[in-house]
């Protein structure tokens, strides 16, 4: 309960990588369409879901990120054709290995989000929002290893 | 106007059917086999409902006359389901008070010796709270 | 040490109503190395442009970050404001503060607190650009179209005509399409064949254009300017160079009863066949499936009675390999069989055609020889029911969710000319919204109804069933309130088209993309309707989504012309943004050549000098093709030594976002 | 093979044949069919309104039933089949729904559509096989022209009954060419009899049944058979323009199986 | 051991290969450490036995840049790791005369020592006794009481890369354990408790780099915490990203490309059990993507560089 109470003030740091092609079109589609979402999301374009690399995940994480999210086209509609397959599945590995480390799985997500697909993102991006929040700060990733 | 909008959100709560997604074919009504005996039929109870324009269905004798037999359902190429809606109208009507259109004591003679239990059961189900 | 320029855009109030544009100006000239920074109403107006300008000179900007609307937007017009003032166009970096700021956000304090942060992310990113240079490509002049209908011999006749060599690859025995199997064309009721065959006849004699029919792509590799494309020509069994097309081999085949394609499986054709009369090239095929001499080894009557020697049962698929500057798609269309309408009745009774099948049996070189009779009994029909938007505009698993846009017109043109012929037939057409725009139009369906005396109900039909040899057709008439059941001799289906099936293979090939219903997607749906987002592909006709003769002869011309623009291009600018290997770094693992969708890595050994008394080495390492790069950067997360890296998108520029973001 | 076996009340009472040729017939066929314990009515008819919880309880309680035998749930009645497997769908895919009438179940694991409701017709066509079912066959029905009659509630909506095309099923003109007999395929085969309103309105009732009973008998039929007993009851003394005689398809099986 | 000499001998002399890469008894008796032979030195100190645990293929990656030809002795589960070198084109093939050696699972020391024996003099194997002699007399242990933790687990005793084998149907008598265990273990803890599990592990790295040099994987020309250009690169112990995430790098790095030789966790000092990250990637590769051992051959596309359009979605994790 007391997450919650905290939760309205918590304001999450959260990272969006999107491809060029898909979502971040998606993402200019919601603007276009006037879909709003909190501003604690921060888009990183790139060109295709593929090109993130888990180490910027944990990059973001370490450098304070509470949520980090990467949206791609769906696949099978890949402009590169095959990138998000790739991405699929260094993602689910990602994942599995913060889990693994006791690392809140609900931090990270994939989407894949059509370039038509404006309200979807910014339905993505409040859902995934309130599920940080409801997590509260990110403090495990930063302290993964305690100097005392 | 408020309480028919409230009737119409009711009804389209109960039943989970979206009207506006109706193309106004006219599919619904060239399949509904009771079409004959429905003061208002099914295309008419989807676009009536989604005017607002319900009362006049409440009062009809179509709700009794539907046959449940989701042929309107099945044909609809916009996934509209007018049977849904129809039993919803169907149930306002008997969920207000004294308004049950079937009472126990009217059935025995209705009752023929061959009818199916089935078939008294689910008149019961249709026709009353 | 970099001088960074920073210039807030407006965009009139669509920026500056919810983000403080001089706060966002002023926190970014706080930022490390940023030398100016300024806001303006329109930074994309020319009197923008040049405030970018003059600031690049007056100040010696090394980098520039514009805050403005979507890169997708207006990248390329910052990229060649900066290049004028003598910058290289890849040191401008946008931060997008429309589209994902103020467009999306109310509160003035965190639209612009979160403006700050992006701009403060780019300016971060333009620190670590570098100039990048495009490379150049040549431009292979030779074009690919394929498809052989209307829309695939106007593109190709075109670009032949601008002086172009074309290919066309078709997978029938003969072009033509489905226009040849059309009847008449709507709304001046020409007949199809009298002005589709001259165009063929002109594309099969073209000296630009060479026809592979009965062919099919195999494989494209490659990229604009330069596809490298596998075409199979499927053994006709019959030599193309020494058949006359007299015809004779089809009149003397035993196995005569094949359903004929072209007449919709209404009538019969032999196991070797010419499609029809006016077919491009006019030479044989042998239906393998079905000939004697290749299911038994016994017959070989065709061959017999040829008198040039050209029949060939030895013959073997052939695959030629051929270099295209541009590919058109011009796969068309079908039309569905509704055999999912059970209640239509499509399956169980005869009498129930779809339109396309309507069309073969009005033909006059149709199975019935141009008189209407109906396929159960041979008898003329006195009552059709014509049933519009069947399999289109639904939302059920059955349906196409568009409108296939030419149904009104042409079930209005057979009510017509059926009209014509027989004046004593009665037609009825349930209709649910009459689509007619398009010159002509209106007052052709006008005179179907006011001069034929065509009865259009509103509504639609529930069911088909036979009743004392009369098809009933029950439906609904919405006008007048009522259910009707009308007795009819024959019903015909406006079936939904779709595209064609190997469209979505082809799409795969050349990552072409798709929408939902596998009709190709256009770059820009209003501004750059012909084109495929993959550079180099184009579209032409009905692949590209419904449409009728007159608007896919302008589509196939409209493709022709970029096609032409390509192919007049002696050298094509890449994209500089591609991968790079630093071979200091590379372990030559090939991790990054396994998941290149492209085949651009390849590896080579490299002698290295080192430390020690050995003093030279080998090492295997990676080199990227830049032209075949498309840049996604697929190698560079799978390379374990972060030798791979991606131009515009490389590992430090996207971490020190990161970082920027999560200050 | 063991299967949990909903019978119904009708099936009870007024259709014990259609109950006992079932039974005779699976176990020539050599399936168990177990019958749940204290079955309740599934109210004939399927309530469509999303609030409609209690209603659907019931035939909660069955399905629960089998799946905590760990059996496949065989109905024979058509509306009974109807009922249950949509209930069941309600509870495999609609959440409002499973959570309401989970919360009102207080089972000790919550119900989630776990178990899969099969009609007859599919054990014959699905587990036995129509191939296997021929060489049963110790009877052929030779030379007999049989029509099935559908109705509404085997096939609609198809999305969730999925037992045969909606519009043009073959699954009983298969069952009736495997005992030997030749199928009679008429148009109105999956048009409604009106049998919910023969209370309501039996002349509606009258006039619906005819036109199906008219439309086989145009085709030749001489027998009609049917899975539910009201289309039974409907067509028997609601069509009685037509001299038709209508019987259970488990009758005929029994019949073919010689055990009846 | 003597089957090994003659061959090794017989190659040598008749100068099939130039150099031979193997062991030799180090400071102690029970030491062995990697050695290279040639025909100058002779084979005197060549040995292989029960304490041969050093996984010698990376050896390979110098050896084989160097003139000539290098014998490599090749227990079963190094040979995974130069199948990945080899698929990798860490090492020239051609270059390399592999000796399949037997194994019948490796003695630990550590074990030993944590029998409680102090003041070793000399370790000596006997059949299925291991003889230690001490300051303060003389002991005799189980052989199946002291082996190596990864031998416990091994994948099996096939050497799937050689130009020649010499076999051996001695086997070490023991009940293999179940590899996965360990990491189901921690799977099934909360995540609370597994994140103190690794907050505790990982805070004892003193970065020595150790498990990263005797990696076989880990052969990159340069490596990334090496390479100042990277953004990442980190040398001392610091806490910064790269040493927070220093183990979850490496181990992503090489996930789809561990051969689970286990040579990590033998060599970490400070006890850390690295190969449980691997290990978790190897069973979530095999669970969601098909069984794979990677260096099984040299020619399979490993999980990260395939993929299937089926493929689950990420969100597969969060759903479990």
């Amino acid at each position: 309960m007391q997450v919650n109470e905290s939760s309205k003030e918590f304001k999450p740091c959260i990272v969006a990588f999107c491809c060029n092609w898909c979502s971040y079109a998606g993402a200019d589609l919601a603007g276009s369409n006037r879909l709003s979402y909190p501003a604690d999301v921060k888009i990183i374009r790139v060109p295709c879901s593929c090109r993130v690399n888990p180490l910027f995940i944990l990059r973001a994480f370490q450098r304070g990120a509470d949520g980090v999210i990467l949206c791609g086209c769906h696949p099978g509609d890949c402009h590169y054709t095959t990138g998000n397959y790739y991405a699929r599945r260094r993602m689910t590995m990602l994942f599995s290995m913060l889990d693994y480390l006791g690392i809140e799985k609900e931090r990270t997500r994939v989407e894949w989000v059509s370039a038509a697909e404006g309200a979807k993102f910014a339905a993505t991006m409040n859902d995934f929002i309130s599920t940080v929040q409801s997590l509260g700060e990110n403090r495990k990733l930063r302290d993964l290893r305690c100097k005392e | 106007m408020s309480s028919v909008n409230n009737e119409r959100e009711e009804i389209l709560r109960m039943s989970g059917v979206d009207p506006t997604k109706c193309m106004k074919c006219g599919k619904c009504s060239g399949t509904c086999p009771a079409f004959d005996a429905m003061e208002y039929h099914p295309h008419q109870f989807v676009s009536m409902v989604n005017k607002g324009n319900i009362e006049p269905l409440k009062q009809s004798n179509a709700i009794w006359q539907c046959l449940s037999c989701f042929a309107c359902m099945e044909r609809c190429p916009r996934d509209v389901k007018p049977a849904k809606l129809i039993e919803a109208v169907r149930l306002t009507v008997i969920r207000e008070q004294g308004m049950n259109h079937l009472e126990s004591e009217n059935v025995p003679c209705m009752l023929d010796p061959e009818l199916p239990q089935q078939a008294i059961v689910s008149a019961f189900r249709k026709y009353s709270k | 040490m970099h001088k960074i320029g920073v210039f807030v855009c407006w965009c009139g109030s669509n920026i500056a109503a919810t983000v403080d544009v001089k706060a966002v100006a002023e926190a970014a000239s706080k930022e490390p190395c940023v030398v100016y920074a300024t806001d303006y109403q329109y930074m994309c107006s020319e009197s923008g442009q040049n405030l970018i300008i003059d600031a690049i000179k007056e100040h010696n900007l090394t980098g520039v970050v514009i805050c403005s609307c979507s890169p997708r937007m207006h990248e390329t017009t910052f990229r060649k404001a900066a290049q004028k003032a003598g910058l290289n166009p890849y040191m401008v970096e946008i931060a997008n503060i429309r589209e994902q700021c103020s467009w999306i956000h109310k509160d003035m304090a965190e639209a612009t607190a979160k403006a700050i942060v992006l701009a403060r992310a780019a300016i971060a990113k333009v620190q670590l650009n570098k100039p990048l240079i495009a490379g150049e490509s040549e431009v292979t002049k030779r074009c690919l179209v394929i498809g052989g209908g209307i829309a695939g011999i106007q593109t190709a006749l075109d670009v032949a005509e601008a002086g172009f060599p074309v290919d066309i690859v078709e997978k029938k025995p003969t072009i033509g399409g489905k226009m040849a199997q059309l009847d008449k064309t709507f709304p001046t009721l020409d007949c199809a064949a009298c002005i589709l065959t001259p165009r063929m006849v002109e594309a099969g004699a073209h000296e630009n254009i060479t026809l592979h029919t009965y062919s099919e792509v195999e494989e494209v590799s490659g990229f604009v300017g330069n596809f490298t494309v596998k075409i199979r020509k499927k053994a006709r069994k019959v030599k193309m160079d020494l058949c006359t097309g007299c015809g004779l081999c089809t009149e003397k085949c035993p196995m005569k009863k094949q359903p004929n394609e072209f007449n919709m499986g209404l009538d019969k054709r032999g196991a070797i066949y010419i499609p029809f009369a006016q077919a491009v090239p006019k030479v044989p095929v042998i239906d393998v499936e079905a000939c004697l001499k290749f299911k038994t080894g016994k017959c070989g009557i065709c061959s017999k009675v040829c008198t040039a020697g050209a029949i060939d049962y030895e013959q073997q698929d052939e695959i030629i390999e051929q270099k295209y500057g541009a590919i058109v798609l011009a796969t068309g269309f079908d039309q569905i069989k509704p055999t999912k309408f059970g209640e239509l009745g499509y399956s169980q009774y005869p009498d129930v055609v779809t339109s396309l099948e309507y069309e073969r049996l009005m033909n006059a070189a149709g199975p019935t020889k141009g008189h209407l009779l109906r396929p159960s009994d041979g008898k003329p029909p006195k009552e059709i029911v014509f049933v519009q938007c069947v399999g289109s505009r639904g939302q059920s698993c059955r349906d196409k969710s568009y409108c296939s846009k030419v149904c009104c017109m042409y079930t209005a043109k057979h009510a017509i000319l059926t009209k014509d012929h027989y004046p004593d037939t009665n037609i009825h057409v349930f209709y649910i919204d009459e689509r007619t725009p398009g010159k002509n139009f209106d007052e052709f369906y006008r005179r179907a109804v006011e001069q034929y005396g065509v009865d259009y109900i509103k509504g639609q039909v529930g069911k088909v069933y036979e009743e004392n040899g009369k098809l009933m057709v029950q439906g609904s008439d919405l006008l007048a309130n009522e259910q009707i059941t009308l007795a009819a001799d024959m019903v015909v289906l406006a079936a939904a088209i779709e595209p064609d099936k190997t469209a979505r293979s082809l799409g795969t090939m050349l990552t072409a993309s798709m929408d939902t219903n596998d009709f190709f997607t256009e770059a820009h749906a209003k501004l750059r309707p012909v084109e495929s987002p993959t550079a180099g592909v184009f579209l032409s006709g009905m692949c590209q989504g419904p449409k009728d003769i007159p608007e896919t002869v302008s589509q196939a011309g409209a493709a022709a012309v970029k096609v032409i623009g390509l192919l007049t291009k002696d050298k094509l600018l890449g994209n500089p943004c591609v991968a790079h290997s630093d071979e200091m770094l590379c372990n030559g693992c090939s991790q990054c050549a396994r998941v290149c969708p492209y085949g651009a890595i390849t590896y080579v050994d490299k002698e290295f000098r080192v430390p020690g008394p050995k003093r030279v080495e080998t090492r295997r390492v990676a080199v990227v093709n830049e032209a075949v790069c498309q840049g996604c950067g697929a190698c560079t997360v799978t390379c374990p030594s972060t030798a791979m890296d991606l131009k515009g998108f490389s590992n430090r520029q996207i971490m020190s976002e990161v970082d920027a973001i999560c200050k | 093979m063991v299967y949990s076996y909903y019978p119904g009340c009708t099936l009870k009472t007024k259709a014990k044949d259609l109950d006992m040729y079932a039974r005779k017939s699976a176990e020539a066929l050599g399936i168990t069919l177990e019958e749940i314990p204290e079955w309740q009515c599934c109210g004939g008819v399927y309530p469509q309104a999303q609030d409609e919880i209690a209603t659907k309880l019931s035939s909660v309680r069955t399905l629960n039933s089998a799946k905590e035998a760990g059996n496949d749930l065989v109905t024979v009645c058509s509306a009974c089949h109807h009922v249950l497997k949509r209930v069941n769908d309600d509870m495999a895919n609609n959440e409002y729904i499973r959570t309401r009438a989970n919360n009102y179940m207080e089972l000790e694991e919550p119900y989630a559509g776990e178990t899969k409701v099969l009609h007859y017709l599919e054990l014959l066509r699905d587990v036995v096989g129509f191939d296997e079912l021929k060489k049963k066959v110790v009877n052929p029905l030779k030379g007999k022209k049989i029509a099935a009659y559908y109705g509404c509630l085997l096939l609609r909506p198809s999305g969730v009954m999925g037992l045969d095309d909606p519009e043009d099923p073959s699954i009983m003109e298969d069952f009736i060419k495997a005992l030997g007999a030749t199928p009679v395929v008429y148009p109105f085969r999956n048009e409604c009899c009106g049998g919910y309103v023969t209370l309501q309105d039996q002349s509606l009732a009258q006039k619906k049944s005819n036109k199906v009973l008219g439309s086989a008998e145009a085709q030749g039929a001489e027998m009609v058979i049917t899975a539910c007993p009201l289309c039974m009851y409907n067509l028997k003394n609601n069509g009685t323009e037509h001299d038709l005689p209508v019987v259970y398809f488990t009758e005929i099986l029994a019949e073919a199986l010689g055990v009846k | 051991m003597q089957g090994i000499i003659e061959k090794v001998t017989e190659l040598l002399d008749n100068g099939t290969v130039d150099r031979v890469l193997a062991w030799k008894a180090g400071e102690f008796s029970y030491d062995r450490t990697p050695a290279v032979f040639d025909k100058e030195s002779g084979l005197y100190g060549l040995v292989y036995d029960s304490f041969c645990v050093n996984n010698l293929s990376k050896y390979l990656i110098e050896e084989s840049k160097k003139d000539g030809k290098v014998l490599v002795l090749m227990k079963p589960c190094d040979s995974y790791g130069l199948n990945m070198l080899i698929k990798e084109h860490r090492v020239d093939r051609e270059k390399i005369y592999v000796l399949g050696v037997p194994c019948k699972c490796k003695v630990s020391v550590d074990k030993i020592k944590a029998t409680g024996l102090t003041g070793i003099l000399d370790i000596v194997e006997e059949g299925n006794d291991i003889k230690v002699t001490t300051v303060y007399g003389d002991t005799t242990l189980d052989r199946k009481d002291v082996l190596c933790d990864k031998c416990m687990v091994c994948k099996d005793k096939v050497v799937v890369v050689y130009d020649e084998k010499i076999e051996s149907d001695e086997t070490a008598g023991i009940e293999k354990l179940d590899r996965m265990a360990e990491v189901e273990a921690l799977e099934a803890m909360t995540p609370d408790e597994r994140f103190n599990f690794w907050r505790s592990q990982l805070s004892k790295c003193i970065r020595c780099n150790a498990c990263r040099n005797v990696c076989p994987i880990c052969s990159c020309t340069k490596c990334v915490f090496d390479n100042d250009n990277t953004g990442i690169s980190s040398k001392a112990n610091v806490d910064s990203f790269e040493e927070n995430m220093f183990h979850i790098v490496r181990a992503y790095h090489v996930a789809g490309r561990c051969t689970d030789c286990g040579e990590c966790s033998r060599v970490c000092p400070q006890n850390i059990p690295l190969h449980l990250l691997n290990r978790k990637f190897i069973k979530e590769m095999n669970e969601l993507y098909g069984t794979y051992q990677a260096g099984t051959d040299a020619e399979a596309k490993d999980p990260l560089t395939a993929f299937t359009k089926e493929d689950a979605e990420p969100s597969v994790i969060y759903n479990r």
